[in-house]
C-alpha cells in the first residue's frame, strides 16, 4: 500500500506568485490514495532542509487508459520547503511517499456533503469532490480566498457536479469577508431536516469558527488539520493535537495516523495554535 | 557473510537497530517495515505510568538537524506490556525497551516488570533525555548516579541492560567506564543534544519547552568522536547513533568503534531505508573482503602517515 | 538606530566580529571587505612562537558543517605586532587578538607584550581550541584552569579580557561564572565541538590529526542553548557565536543573550556577508521600532504560554 | 576587483557521463580573470553541502561587442558538490566569487610555452593558451586522458595556435600511455638553446612526473596545484602546501592565495597527498 516513489517532476504549473501545482510522476500511490489522505515530500536533496513536508494529495491524474498515473500537489509558499518546491523545474526527481493518514468519509446521499476551503485548505477536496459524484452526493464547497485571483479551480469542481459558493476578503469575486459568513448564511437557510455533513480545510481560526457553526446548527462537521509532521507515519509523535471524547480527559492523538482529518467535536479548539 | 552481532547475550541478525523515540512502538511500522528484518527495534521511552508530554510545538527544523522536546508521552509499561509487546512478538520483531524513570526505584519497577514480560530482549536505561526536568538525565550527567541506576537495574534482571549515555557530558568516556564498572551489557550513545531555537520575530521559544535534544546528520561528528572515544575506555559493545542516514554513516560508526548502530531521525526522512542500508553494507564487506562484520568495529587505522618533512 | 554595543570598556560600532581563525590576520579581507565597518576583527590564535599546524587535510566537510583540525599554523605573536598589527590599523580595523598558550606564563607573557602594542582592543583568551594537545583547553575543561589563567592575564592588562569558553563540557555556565568571577570583561562562546570523520574505504580518519572542531550550522541550536544559559548565570556580556551565517541566526543570539556574536565559518561561504547582515539588523529594528541594538539582549520570553487543557 | 556575482547558468552542456561545462553570466568576473585564476561555486542552496568549490576559470565568453560577459567551468564529476552542478538546468543561479589567485605568468617570445594537462587540468589551459597568442608565444598543449573520447576542446586550442600533442591511456588517440612519456621525448629532442616554460596541470602524481622531468632538464615549471579549499581567500588555513626555498627549512602556505601556481621547485612534492 504504502510506497516511497522517485516521483520524477512531469509539470510544475505557477497558478501565481504564491501557488503552485506540482505534477508528480507516482502510479502506485496515484492508484490507492483515498480523499483526503496526504503524501510527505522531501524539497531538496542533502539534509537541508532535512525533513519531508506533508501535502494533501490535491488530483489523481489518469493516464491514456485510464489507470491512475500521476498526482497533483497544490503547492502554496509558506517557507524554505515550498519555497524550493515552487523553484523545481520538471524533470527533477522528488522523493514522495504515500498515501497517508485517514481519508475523509464521504456521506451517501440523501445526505448532502458541504465542503469548506480557505485559502490552499482547498487542496483536499478535488479527491473528496470526486468520490462523491461516484456517490452520488449532493456536493456543496464553500470557498474563501483573500482575492479572485487565488481562487482556483472552481470549473474543475463545478465539473465534478459541485455547487460553489465564493467569498473573497477583498470582493473581488463572490461574497466580500470570510467564507465562514456565507456558510452560516446559507446554514441558516437550511432546514433541518435536511442531513448535512461539514468537511473543512483551511487556517486554524477559519476551521474553529467552522466547527463552532457546526455545533451551533447541530451538524456533524470533519476538520483536516494541519500540524507540523516530522515523519507522518506515527514515529515521532511531533504531530499531536489535544482531543477529547465527551466526558474524557484531553488526550494528545498523533494527527498523521489518527488524522488529519477528525470530528470537529473531538478536538480541544483552545489547544490549537493559530 | 555473517552480519550477525553481539550485545551481551543477546545475538543480533545485523547491526541495525531503529532508535528508541523514532520508531513509536515499532507496531506503527509494521505495515511498511518487516520488523523481523531489523537487528532490533528500540521502542519509545516508557515510564511507569501514561503521560501526555509537552504541547505542542515539539519540533522544529535546525541546519541539517531537529529538536524534539516530545516530553515522552507514552502509554505507561502496563499498556506496553499488554497491547504493544504481543503485536512486536507477532511480527517477529527483537525488541528493546528504551525506560525512563524520575528515581532509582522507578528503573528497577520497569526492569521488573519487562523482566517477566515475554518478548523482551533487552532493556535500554534512558537516563539521557534532554527534554524532562525530574529524573533520567540527572542520573546521566552524574557518575555515580549512572552507577547507582546501572547496578539497582543489574540486580533484578538477566536481560541485556544497555545505558544510554548523554552527549552533554564533559568526558562521555567516563560514564561508559561507570556502567561498565556498574555491570551493564553495552552503552548506546549518543541521545541527543541539549539545545534551542528562538522565533525572532516573537522572541519565543520555537519548542514549547525552550529547549529539546538536537538529532539528525549534524550532530554525526561528534558522535563519532564520542563512541570513538568510548572504544578506547571500555571493552562493552557500543551501541552508536547520531545522524546515521545511510550505509557509509553506518560503517563509520561501526570503524570508530561500535558494535551495532541505532537510526533514529534519518527514519523519520527515509522510513523505507532498512533493506537498502544493509544491502549497501552487503555490497561493502564483499567488496572489502570482510567475512564478518564485527571484524569492522574499531577498526579505524590511526598510524599517522610519515610527515618526516615538519616537525609540528 | 544605535547599533553600537559594549564589550567592558570597549565600544563597539555595531555588534559584528569576524570570528577568530576564519578571517586570517584580517589583512587578507583588506581588498573585499571594509574592515573599518566591522564591529570588530578576531585575529587567528597567536602563540608567541610561529607554528606550522597540522598536515593537510585539516578541514572535511560535514552536514551543514565542517571539522577543522588546522593546528593553530601562525606567525608568532612578535610577527604580528611587527607586520599585521599595523596594517590593521591602517584600515581602521578594530582587533581583538586571540591568544593561546600552553602554559599560564605563555598567556600572561603574551598579554604583556599585545598591552604594550598599538592598537590592540581587546584579549580573547582560547582555552578552548580541540585541536592541539598542549595546554588551551586543558585550562578551557577546568574550572580552576580557566579561573587561573584569566585572574593570571587580568593582572598584567588593562586590556578588555574575554576568555572563550569550549562547549565540550557539560555546565558550560558554571565556566562562564569561573571567568567572571576571575576578573574577566566579557565571555566569548562556543569554540567547536570536538568531533571527528572517517573515510569508511581506507578507514583511516579524514582529517590528519583524527579529531578536529565542529563548526557552522549545524552546531547554532547548541551554541544558541549555550549562550542562554550562561546569560541566566553571570552579568557579563557574552560573545555569542556557532553556526552563524545571515540576520536572522544574528538576531538568535541576541535574543538568547549575547551583546555581539563573531562569525566564522559563515564567512568561507560567503565572505561578502557583512554589509547585508547589518542592513539586515538595521531593518530588523525599524520594523520593530527597537531604538537600540542592546535592547535585544536576553530579550527572550519564556513566560509560557497557557495550557490549562493539560496537566503534563 | 573581487566580486561575488550570483551567476545565472546560462548553459549546461555534458559532455559525457562525467564532465560537463557549465556556462555562467557573470561580467564582472569576466572582465578581469587573468589565466589560471579561479572561482569559488556555492553547489546548492541552503547550509547542505556547506561550502563553496573552488573552479578554474575555463573560458571568458565575449558578448555582441566583444565585452567579456560570461565564464564557464569544466566540471568534471568528483563528490556531491560537482555532481549537483554536472545537473544544474539553465536558469538556475549559482553564486560565483573571484577571480581568485595568483595567475600563472605567461612568458613572452622567444620562449616557449609548453603546457602539460591530464584530465580536468586542462582547465586553467584557455585563458592561459588565449594570453600567449596574444603575446604571439609559441605554445604547445601536451594533454593526456583516459579515452580518446574524455580529450575535449582539442580545436580551441589550436585555432588558438597551440600545437597539441595528445595521449591516452587507452590509446584510441594520440600517444598510448601517460601524457609524460610524449612529453619526456619532446624535451629530448629539443635542444638546450630553446627557451621553454613547463606549465602544468593535472592529478599530483602527474605533476610530481612533470616536475621531475623538468627539473631533470632544468627547465622553469609551473603547476596548478588543487588542494581542498574552504574559503579560497586566505582565511581558514585549509589549502596549505609544503613549501620550501633552497635551503630553506619547509613552511606551509596558503595555495589559494600565494597559489594555485607555484614554482614546481619550491615545493615539497613528497609532502603532497595522491
Ligand atoms: C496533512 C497536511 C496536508 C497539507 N497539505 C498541504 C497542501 O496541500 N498544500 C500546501 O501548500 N501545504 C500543505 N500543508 C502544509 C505544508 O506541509 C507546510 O506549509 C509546509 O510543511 C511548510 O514547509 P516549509 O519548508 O515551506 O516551511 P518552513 O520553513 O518549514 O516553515 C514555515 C512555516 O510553516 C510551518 N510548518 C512547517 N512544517 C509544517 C507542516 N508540516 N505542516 C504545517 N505547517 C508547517 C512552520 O511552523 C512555519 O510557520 C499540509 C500540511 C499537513 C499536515
Ligand atoms: C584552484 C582549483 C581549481 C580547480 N579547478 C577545477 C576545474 O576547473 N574543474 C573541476 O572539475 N575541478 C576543479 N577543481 C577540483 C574541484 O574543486 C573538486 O573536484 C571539487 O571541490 C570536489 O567537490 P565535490 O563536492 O564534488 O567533492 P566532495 O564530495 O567534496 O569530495 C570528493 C573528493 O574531492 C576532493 N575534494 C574536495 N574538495 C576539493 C577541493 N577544493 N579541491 C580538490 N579536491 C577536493 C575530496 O577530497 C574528495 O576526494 C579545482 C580545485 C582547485 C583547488
Ligand atoms: C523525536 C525523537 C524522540 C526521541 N525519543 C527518545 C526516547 O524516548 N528515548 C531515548 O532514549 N531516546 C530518544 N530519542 C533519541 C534517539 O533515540 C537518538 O538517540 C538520537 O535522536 C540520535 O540519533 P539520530 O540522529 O539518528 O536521531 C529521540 C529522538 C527524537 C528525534
Ligand atoms: C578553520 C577554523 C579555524 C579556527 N581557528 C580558531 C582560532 O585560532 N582561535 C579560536 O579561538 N577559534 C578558532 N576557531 C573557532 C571559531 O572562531 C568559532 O569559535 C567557531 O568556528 C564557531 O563559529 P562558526 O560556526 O561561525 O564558525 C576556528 C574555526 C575554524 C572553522
Ligand atoms: S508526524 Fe511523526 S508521529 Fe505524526
Ligand atoms: S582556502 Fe582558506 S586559506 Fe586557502
Amino acid at each position: 500500500m504504502l510506497a516511497d516513489v522517485d516521483a520524477t517532476v512531469l509539470e510544475n504549473r505557477r497558478l501565481s506568485e504564491h501557488y503552485s501545482v506540482l505534477v508528480l510522476d507516482a502510479p502506485p500511490i496515484a492508484a490507492v490514495t483515498q480523499p483526503g489522505q496526504f503524501v510527505m515530500l522531501k524539497p531538496a536533496q542533502g539534509s537541508d532542509p532535512l525533513l519531508r513536508r506533508p501535502f494533501s494529495v490535491f488530483e489523481i491524474l489518469r493516464g491514456p487508459a485510464g489507470e491512475p498515473a500521476a498526482i497533483s500537489i497544490l503547492n502554496k509558499r509558506a517557507g524554505v520547503g515550498t519555497a524550493l518546491l515552487y523553484d523545481v523545474e520538471p524533470g527533477t526527481t522528488i522523493r514522495c511517499l504515500g498515501p497517508l493518514g485517514k481519508p475523509f468519509e464521504a456521506v451517501r446521499p440523501p445526505a448532502e456533503a458541504w465542503m469548506v476551503a480557505g485559502g490552499v485548505g482547498l487542496a483536499p477536496f478535488v479527491t473528496l469532490a470526486t468520490r462523491l459524484e461516484e456517490l452520488g452526493t449532493p456536493a456543496t464547497l464553500f470557498y474563501g480566498a483573500r482575492t479572485a485571483s487565488e481562487l482556483y479551480y472552481v470549473e474543475l469542481f463545478e465539473a465534478l457536479g459541485v455547487r460553489t459558493v465564493l467569498s473573497t476578503e477583498d470582493g473581488t469575486r463572490g461574497v466580500r469577508g470570510r467564507v465562514t459568513a456565507p456558510l452560516r448564511d446559507t446554514l441558516s437557510a437550511t432546514p433541518d431536516t435536511t442531513d448535512i455533513r461539514l468537511y473543512a480545510c483551511g487556517p486554524t481560526p477559519m476551521m474553529r469558527a467552522v466547527a463552532r457553526l457546526a455545533a451551533d446548527h447541530r451538524r456533524p462537521c470533519d476538520v483536516s488539520l494541519e500540524q507540523v509532521m516530522g515523519c507522518g507515519l506515527g514515529g515521532c509523535y511531533s504531530c499531536v493535537v489535544l482531543t477529547t471524547l465527551p466526558g474524557g480527559t484531553p488526550h494528545f492523538v498523533r494527527s498523521c495516523i489518527e488524522g488529519p482529518v477528525f470530528d470537529a467535536r473531538h478536538l480541544v479548539w483552545e489547544a490549537l495554535e493559530g | 557473510m555473517d552480519l550477525s552481532v553481539s550485545i551481551g547475550s543477546l545475538r543480533l541478525a545485523n547491526p541495525l537497530i531503529a532508535a528508541s523515540g523514532c520508531f513509536g512502538y515499532g507496531v506503527e511500522y509494521a505495515g511498511a517495515v518487516d520488523l523481523a528484518a531489523l537487528g532490533a527495534v528500540a521502542v519509545k521511552g516508557l515510564f511507569l505510568a501514561a503521560r501526555e508530554g509537552h504541547p505542542p510545538p515539539r519540533i522544529v527544523e535546525t541546519p541539517s538537524g531537529m529538536l524534539n522536546a516530545i516530553g515522552l508521552q507514552g502509554i505507561g509499561v502496563h499498556r506496553f506490556v499488554a497491547e504493544r509487546l504481543p503485536e512486536l512478538r507477532r511480527h517477529g520483531a527483537v525488541v528493546i525497551v528504551n525506560i525512563c524513570g524520575t528515581t532509582i526505584d522507578e528503573y528497577v519497577e520497569l526492569a521488573r516488570i519487562l523482566s517477566d514480560a515475554e518478548g523482551v530482549a533487552a532493556l535500554e536505561l534512558n537516563i539521557s533525555c534532554p527534554n524532562i526536568k525530574e529524573g533520567g538525565i540527572t542520573f546521566g550527567c552524574s557518575l555515580t548516579g549512572t552507577h547507582a541506576v546501572v547496578s539497582a537495574v543489574r540486580k533484578v534482571t538477566r536481560l541485556p541492560v544497555i545505558p544510554k549515555l548523554t552527549p552533554n557530558v564533559t568526558d562521555v568516556a567516563s560514564f561508559a567506564r561507570a556502567a561498565e564498572e556498574a555491570g551493564a551489557d553495552a552503552v548506546s550513545l549518543v541521545n541527543t543534544f541539549l539545545a534551542m531555537a528562538i522565533d525572532v520575530e516573537t522572541r519565543r521559544p520555537r519548542l514549547s519547552n525552550i529547549v529539546g535534544g538536537l538529532s539528525g546528520p549534524a550532530i554525526r561528528p561528534i558522535a563519532v568522536r564520542m563512541v570513538y572515544e568510548c572504544r578506547q575506555a571500555v571493552r562493552l559493545p557500543i551501541i552508536g547513533m547520531g545522524g546515521i542516514a545511510n550505509t557509509t554513516d553506518v560503517l563509520e560508526f561501526l570503524i570508530a568503534g561500535a558494535t551495532a548502530v541505532q537510526i533514529g531521525t534519518a527514519n523519520f526522512v527515509d522510513p523505507l531505508l532498512w533493506s537498502g542500508v544493509l544491502e549497501g553494507l552487503r555490497a561493502y564487506m564483499e567488496r572489502h573482503r570482510i567475512g564478518a562484520i564485527g571484524e569492522l568495529t574499531g577498526s579505524l587505522d590511526t598510524s599517522r602517515r610519515e610527515h618526516a618533512w615538519i616537525s609540528s
